[in-house]
């Protein structure tokens, strides 16, 4: 076989030469191919797995999931809306040409100009303008005081303005140039990406010479692939995977409790959700203990709010709803709610599962729950519609990668956000405040208000902060953070 | 009247079991299809409780697999049985009149058969769910909608072959009108050729419904599915085995099952082609 | 040659009846912006990219302005991947002709000898074994007799790759899944059409001269069954593609059908409507290279050409 | 000296018996008809003769014996060494006996196991002794490309080319015009003349034994009613049927006094075969005896043999 490959179209001959040495190369099996390889425009997953690891970006998350420095080495507020940021003069791009300041701020404006028709746009909007203040100094301001911006810019990756500049938008996204630890080889679309290990880079030795991200959709392939030693590391299990997998000697199963939240929205302007009381029963209504047990066999934590501790803003003692159908019952009974038809959105994208176990719930406390899947387009189409077309019910996952509360209920709950089906002044106060100081422990005061509101408000219920499940071979090192980063660096063998 | 063989009967066995099934489910599953057991999950074929008995196990939420089975066979059975005659009615139709009136009447119904014939059939029929959504009857109405073109071929060839017959032109001397003659003197005539295509869009009907909702895009949660049970049991092939098993089996044997029927029609309706 | 121009000019209709359908199908469905944007934007967000976009002109400027794109030759950018979509699509039609390629491989392998074994030996045990086989290929739902390979072949045997497209290993339980309906209807087709020519006189002037039953076969049969078949082929060429959608997705293969699905599913209308056209023009033409086939197997079109 | 003959060979599909031990010999550059109604079992017969019988249909009995050699029990290798090379045939109808997409002188070199290129020559020649005009351009020719005399004249010539001992022609005129049908007829007479071939000619149609053949052998549900001399046949029939079948031919002679002579009935299904004389059912001199008794071939005046307890004029 291995001799006819070679008689077979070129485009299958880089994986074959890949596999020569194993040892040598990481092989990651994706749910997905990356894209986009220019950091500056989508941000998926998959993309920014992978060029996470061709990019160098501002500032980083450490492990414990603290804002550290990456190309700055430091940063201070002048005023509410100005910061400055001191960088590393000794970083090299993959090309040999050095990362300046002006590569920086280049960066900054790229990313924010409207042209690049960047789908990031709206998590950098709030800077208006990036400017070189020093030989390794950028300054950027803000339009009003922004407490998420530097959570915001631990995804701002820098690229070589020169470079850029010179082969256009285009074609740097298919031969991209970053200072990060690997480079790009080969992308071939649909198939897989390999990288090179940057051997010159200035914070570490990469410990693979190469890494291969394959692009492998369907679980148990990828399941496959694990056992059979054709990958290293994969993610994406589900909960039910991973129970089975526990046993597997030569593999490891790696869960970690992520800043991603599962919860249930429910639409607080229309239909028969639109009465408090039948909010309050539905929320009394979910069993979320069963659901963690059984479902998610125990990979998840539950959470009372719709936040994880792993955000910035989650009050741990905020009570949630005791499980109570009884009490529920009677509550949808006392609105006249009894039998009424109650809507729950979907797309594939959510746990399919989930979905019916709610409507049984919800069955019992006397609620008619009919589910409508669309396709994931359709689905944001009509949850972020009107009210009237909003459906009753959907479940949600929600990462704003970003770790913080403003990126959550802000855009879920402030009335006037697409997503949000609440209307409630007081709470719009709160985040509204919020979002525009920098102390922290005056933060904290309004989130407390907030979630306060929400919990009698029901416009929503947390379910649970989500797991991600990482399956690697056992010889394989490594530690995965609540921010779902996937750094190379960070993973060796195993002795 | 030919004696019926043994495999004949066996082929009208299975396509019997199968219609039972189908409009039997409520009567032939002792467990509700939907009743969910979160603590009873993915149990094998076999599983005994105090108050249930799972023959042949229980899907990821502690469903009946049996029961689920069987009220899938209903909604195959309806789709397959939906779609065809929705197509059936689309092509014929069309068939008929381009065959019957020809000039420009055939040139547009012959172009529009190309057309939809020269994309995929199931390209168009994901499309399709993406405008309209899934569920029960926009499954029927994509399919339906979307296979007519074979008929429409041979509805055309077959009238225009019967419309030359002598008889035919008679009744046309004799002053019937088209809508008339075409109902009462032709289609009965290609009503043969049309029924063994439509045995056979049948079978595909059925494996076409299971493959959308095996892509999530048809039968729609909680109702089962052949399709969307295999779908779901798919992540569970290794641990549970049978959620993907008994809903292939039952698939394959059904769509043989139809296809066989369908090779016996086309020897009965084209003793010509003997055996073929 | 009037007839291959009306030929060509049918076909023309045809394609483009396929884009006009597609385009306005793909409309109908909303278009990616909500896609793009990351969680949280605002809907003053949503309609300035939409605007960027041009998703926000009337449906008839848009198909205009596609059309005449097209008549340049300009298929376009994917809003998605931000690169040319000629070159997305182009990327993975090597994997899905390799697919098709492995496919047609084993259907006309076994199609082939089934259809004319079950035509010379009628009514024999062999026969009834070969329809069997040929009747399950027809039946079996491609998703799950190729999930049924991955488990076996791949998971418990360990002889085939469970994923992947970097070698011909990995190229063989796609190819059978996706060959056996095909291969199904090229042995139907074949025993029917060799049925027809052994009924013919010729079978029994041609040993009757002294032939022996093998020879008449491959001398005259063959060749005259030929003709029907290569119809059927084709035809089948098209349906190929069509069923290279759900085996693409079951054994992730990095083909066009792959790629349409996802790309319905994120809207990326103008990848989505390239391959379509792809496709219905590969079909089309495989039509119209049957017909041309004719001429060369069979002498008396040849003569009317 | 014989060149082909035939011992009561009898044929049966399953357990029906369709043809019943008939005999006959043919000699060299001799005629024989054989004559009757379409299911008397005349073509089986000639497929036997060619040991190429339809998978359903037996040889149940009789002998074969073509020159010296006995084909009954013949290895079907040497058997399709003898086809072509010493017993040949031709068929009803010629454009459906050629193969469609083959050249004529590539199906004509079959018959002599050789590629055309290598006997090029000897087929143009047999292009012309059957009187094909222009044979260098019809020899690259496919059989659509020529009229249906034609072909019969390349099917002949594809018969004759190898000298066969045998020839046997089933139908060969019937799907002709009038006018080529004796063109045809001529040159198969010339060309067995000549060559000394024995032919065994197969027809329904008296007209034609009439203009061809030396002797006849009529046929009735699958047994021999009457065989002799053709010109004795003629003028005074033995068996009823063949009185019966004569007297239908339309002769330019006849007066139209009434319509034409018709026999009554139907030939029996050979599942209906029972003992006795089978055309006793339709026959105006049957008796008792008939219906009981099958009547054996039996000697009459001229040569001929008849199998009637009794025959006309007897």
């Amino acid at each position: 076989m291995r001799a006819l490959a070679f008689s077979f179209p070129a485009m299958l001959l880089a994986a074959g030469v890949a596999f020569a040495q194993p040892k040598d190369t990481l092989i990651v099996d994706l749910p997905g191919d990356v894209a986009t390889m220019d950091p500056h425009l989508q941000w998926d997953t998959e993309s920014y797995t992978v060029y996470r690891n061709i990019f160098d970006n501002l500032v980083t998350r450490d492990v414990s999931g603290k804002i550290v420095p990456q190309v700055a080495t430091g940063w201070r507020y002048t005023d509410n809306t100005t910061i400055v940021f001191d960088l590393r003069s000794d970083i090299l791009f993959q090309d040999g040409s050095k990362l300046t300041a002006e590569d920086v701020a280049f960066s900054v404006r790229r990313i924010i100009n409207p042209a690049l028709k960047s789908p990031q746009l709206s998590q950098f909007d709030q800077i208006i303008s990036a400017d070189v203040t020093g030989p390794a100094q950028v300054t950027l301001r803000t339009k009003t005081p922004y407490p998420a911006l530097m959570a915001q810019l631990v995804k701002l990756s820098i690229v070589p303005k020169a470079y850029v500049e010179k082969i256009g938008d285009q074609k740097f996204n298919q031969e991209p140039i970053g200072s990060g630890p690997y480079k790009l080889r080969t992308w071939q679309r649909g198939v897989q990406s390999v990288l090179d290990s940057n051997d010159s880079y200035w914070r570490v030795k990469p410990p693979f010479a190469h890494v291969t991200f394959r692009a492998v959709p369907d679980i148990p392939t990828r399941i496959a692939d694990l056992r059979t030693g054709r990958a290293d590391i994969t993610r994406g299990l589900t909960p039910d995977d991973a129970e089975a997998l526990k046993g597997d000697k030569s593999l490891q199963v790696m869960p970690v409790a992520t800043e991603r939240v599962a919860y249930m929205f429910i639409n607080a302007l229309a239909g028969p959700t639109k009465d408090k009381r039948v909010r309050q029963a539905i929320a009394m209504g979910v069993d979320r203990d069963t659901i963690i047990t059984a479902l998610q066999q125990g990979y998840a934590k539950p959470v009372n709010v719709v936040l994880t501790p792993a955000n910035f803003g989650y009050i741990a003692d905020i009570p949630g709803w005791k499980f109570d159908p009884v009490a529920a019952r009677a509550l949808v009974k006392q609105a006249g709610a009894e039998g009424a038809t109650v809507e729950l959105l979907t797309s594939p994208a959510y746990d399919r599962r989930l979905n019916e176990a709610i409507q049984q719930m919800l069955g019992e406390i006397g609620l008619k729950v009919t589910i409508t899947m669309t396709d994931q387009p359709s689905f944001l189409r009509r949850r972020q519609g009107s009210p009237e077309e909003a459906g009753a019910l959907s479940q949600g996952r929600w990462s704003c990668a970003c770790q913080d509360a403003d990126g959550v209920i802000f855009p879920l709950f402030r009335s006037g956000s697409i997503w949000s089906k609440f209307n409630n002044p007081a709470f719009d106060a709160e985040v509204d405040a919020a979002r525009t100081i920098l102390d922290a422990t005056q933060r904290l005061v309004h989130y407390r208000r907030a979630f306060e509101i929400l919990r009698e408000e029901v416009p929503g219920v947390g379910l649970f902060q989500d797991n991600a499940i990482y399956l690697a071979r056992k010889e394989l090192k490594w530690i995965p953070t609540a921010n779902e980063a996937f750094f190379v660096t960070e993973m060796t063998w195993q002795k | 009247m030919r004696r019926i063989s043994l495999g004949t009967a066996l082929i009208f066995a299975g396509l019997l079991a199968f219609i039972v099934a189908a409009i039997g489910a409520d009567v032939f599953a002792s467990n509700d299809p939907l009743r969910q057991s979160l603590l009873l999950r993915l149990r094998p074929p076999g599983t005994a409780t105090a108050t249930a008995y799972f023959p042949l196990g229980t899907d990821d939420l502690g469903r009946d697999l049996l029961a689920r089975i069987l009220y899938g066979a209903r909604a195959s059975l309806m789709v397959a049985a939906l779609s065809v005659s929705v197509s059936l009615l689309v092509g014929v139709t069309l068939g008929l009149m381009a065959g019957w009136f020809g000039g420009w009447v055939s040139i547009v119904a012959m172009r529009a058969v190309d057309t939809m014939l020269s994309i995929p059939a199931i390209l168009l029929a994901v499309l399709t769910v993406a405008v309209l959504g899934p569920g029960f009857f926009n499954l029927v109405l994509v399919l339906g909608l979307t296979r007519w073109p074979r008929y429409t071929r041979v509805a055309y060839a077959q009238t225009l072959q019967v419309a030359a017959l002598p008889y035919v032109r008679a009744a046309e001397m004799a002053g019937c009108g088209p809508g008339r003659i075409l109902l009462r003197h032709v289609l009965p005539n290609i009503a043969g050729p049309l029924m063994v295509v439509a045995t056979s869009e049948f079978g595909l009907m059925i494996l076409f419904e299971a493959s959308l909702s095996f892509l999530g895009l048809g039968i729609q949660p909680p109702y089962p599915s052949w399709g969307s049970i295999m779908s779901a049991g798919r992540q569970y092939v290794v641990r549970a085995w049978w959620l993907t098993a008994f809903p292939g089996a039952c698939l394959f044997g059904v769509v043989l099952c139809v296809n066989l029927f369908g090779d016996w029609l086309r020897d009965r309706v084209d003793p010509r082609s003997q055996g073929r | 040659m009037p007839e291959l121009k009306s030929r060509l000019l049918q076909a023309l209709i045809a394609i483009f009846g396929v884009l006009t359908i597609v385009f306005f199908i793909m409309r109908l469905s909303g278009d990616p912006t909500l896609l793009l944007v990351p969680d949280g934007a605002t809907a003053e967000q949503i309609a300035a990219l939409r605007h960027v976009l041009g998703f926000d002109r009337p449906l008839l400027v848009q198909y205009g302005a596609y059309l005449l794109d097209l008549a340049r030759l300009d298929l376009g950018q994917s809003l998605v991947q931000h690169a040319p979509v000629a070159g997305i699509v182009a990327e993975r039609i090597p994997y899905t002709m390799a697919l098709a390629g492995g496919a047609l491989l084993v259907a006309l392998g076994v199609g082939l000898p089934a259809g004319l074994a079950m035509a010379v030996w009628r009514g024999t045990w062999l026969e009834r074994a070969l329809a069997g086989f040929v009747l399950a290929g027809q039946s079996l739902p491609t998703f799950w007799s190729g999930l049924l390979m991955i488990l076996f072949f791949g998971v418990y045997l360990g002889w085939l790759p469970t994923s992947g497209s970097d070698d011909l290993a990995s190229l063989v339980m796609p190819s059978v899944a996706l060959g056996a309906i095909t291969m199904s209807s090229f042995a139907r087709m074949t025993r029917i059409a060799v049925l027809d020519e052994l009924s013919r006189d010729y079978v029994a002037a041609g040993r009757a001269r002294g032939l022996s039953y093998g020879a008449v076969i491959l001398r005259h049969v063959l060749r005259n069954a030929a003709i029907p078949v290569v119809t059927i082929a084709a035809l089948e060429v098209g349906n190929l593609l069509a069923g290279a959608v759900i085996v693409e997705t079951v054994f992730a293969w990095p083909g066009i059908g792959q790629l349409a699905i996802q790309s319905i599913a994120s809207r990326d209308f103008l990848v989505v409507q390239t391959i379509v056209l792809f496709v219905s023009m590969v079909y089309i033409s495989m039509n119209l290279l049957a017909d041309l086939a004719y001429g060369v197997i069979d002498p008396r079109i040849r003569r009317d050409r | 000296m014989i060149a082909l003959s035939v011992r009561d060979l009898s044929l049966a599909i399953g357990r029906t018996n369709i043809v019943d031990a008939i005999s006959f010999d043919v000699a060299p550059g001799e005629v024989l008809a054989l004559v009757g109604e379409s299911g008397c079992g005349k073509s089986v017969t000639a497929q036997a003769i060619m040991r190429l019988l339809p998978a359903a249909i037996r040889q149940t009995g009789g002998e074969i014996t073509l020159g010296a050699t006995s084909l009954s029990n013949l290895p079907a290798r040497a058997m399709r060494d003898l086809r072509g090379r010493q017993i040949a045939m031709i068929f009803q109808e010629p454009q459906s006996a050629l193969d469609p997409l083959a050249t004529v002188g590539n199906q004509i070199a079959e018959a002599l196991r050789q590629p055309l290129a290598k006997v090029r020559a000897e087929v143009r020649q047999m292009l012309v002794e059957v009187g094909i005009s222009d044979p260098d351009r019809r020899i690259d020719q496919h059989p659509f490309e020529l009229s249906g005399g034609m072909c019969q004249r390349v099917m002949i010539a594809i018969a004759l080319i190898a000298r066969p001992a045998v020839l046997i022609a089933d139908e060969p005129t019937t799907a002709l015009d009038v006018t080529i049908q004796a063109q045809i007829l001529a040159l198969l007479r010339r060309l067995a003349a000549e060559r000394q071939t024995a032919v065994v000619l197969i027809t329904h149609d008296m007209g034609v034994v009439a203009d061809i053949a030396d002797r006849v052998a009529v046929m009735y549900a699958g047994r021999v009613a009457e065989t002799g001399p053709t010109a004795a046949v003629f003028a005074t029939p033995a068996h009823p049927y063949t009185a019966l079948l004569l007297a239908s031919i339309p002769r330019l002679s006849d007066v139209p006094k009434s319509a034409l002579a018709v026999i009554d009935g139907q030939v029996p299904q050979p599942a209906d075969y029972g003992a006795g004389c089978r055309f006793a059912g339709r026959c105006p001199r049957a008796d008792r005896r008939c219906v009981a008794e099958t009547p054996a071939l039996r000697p009459v005046a001229d040569g001929r043999l008849v199998a009637c307890f009794h025959p006309v004029g007897g």
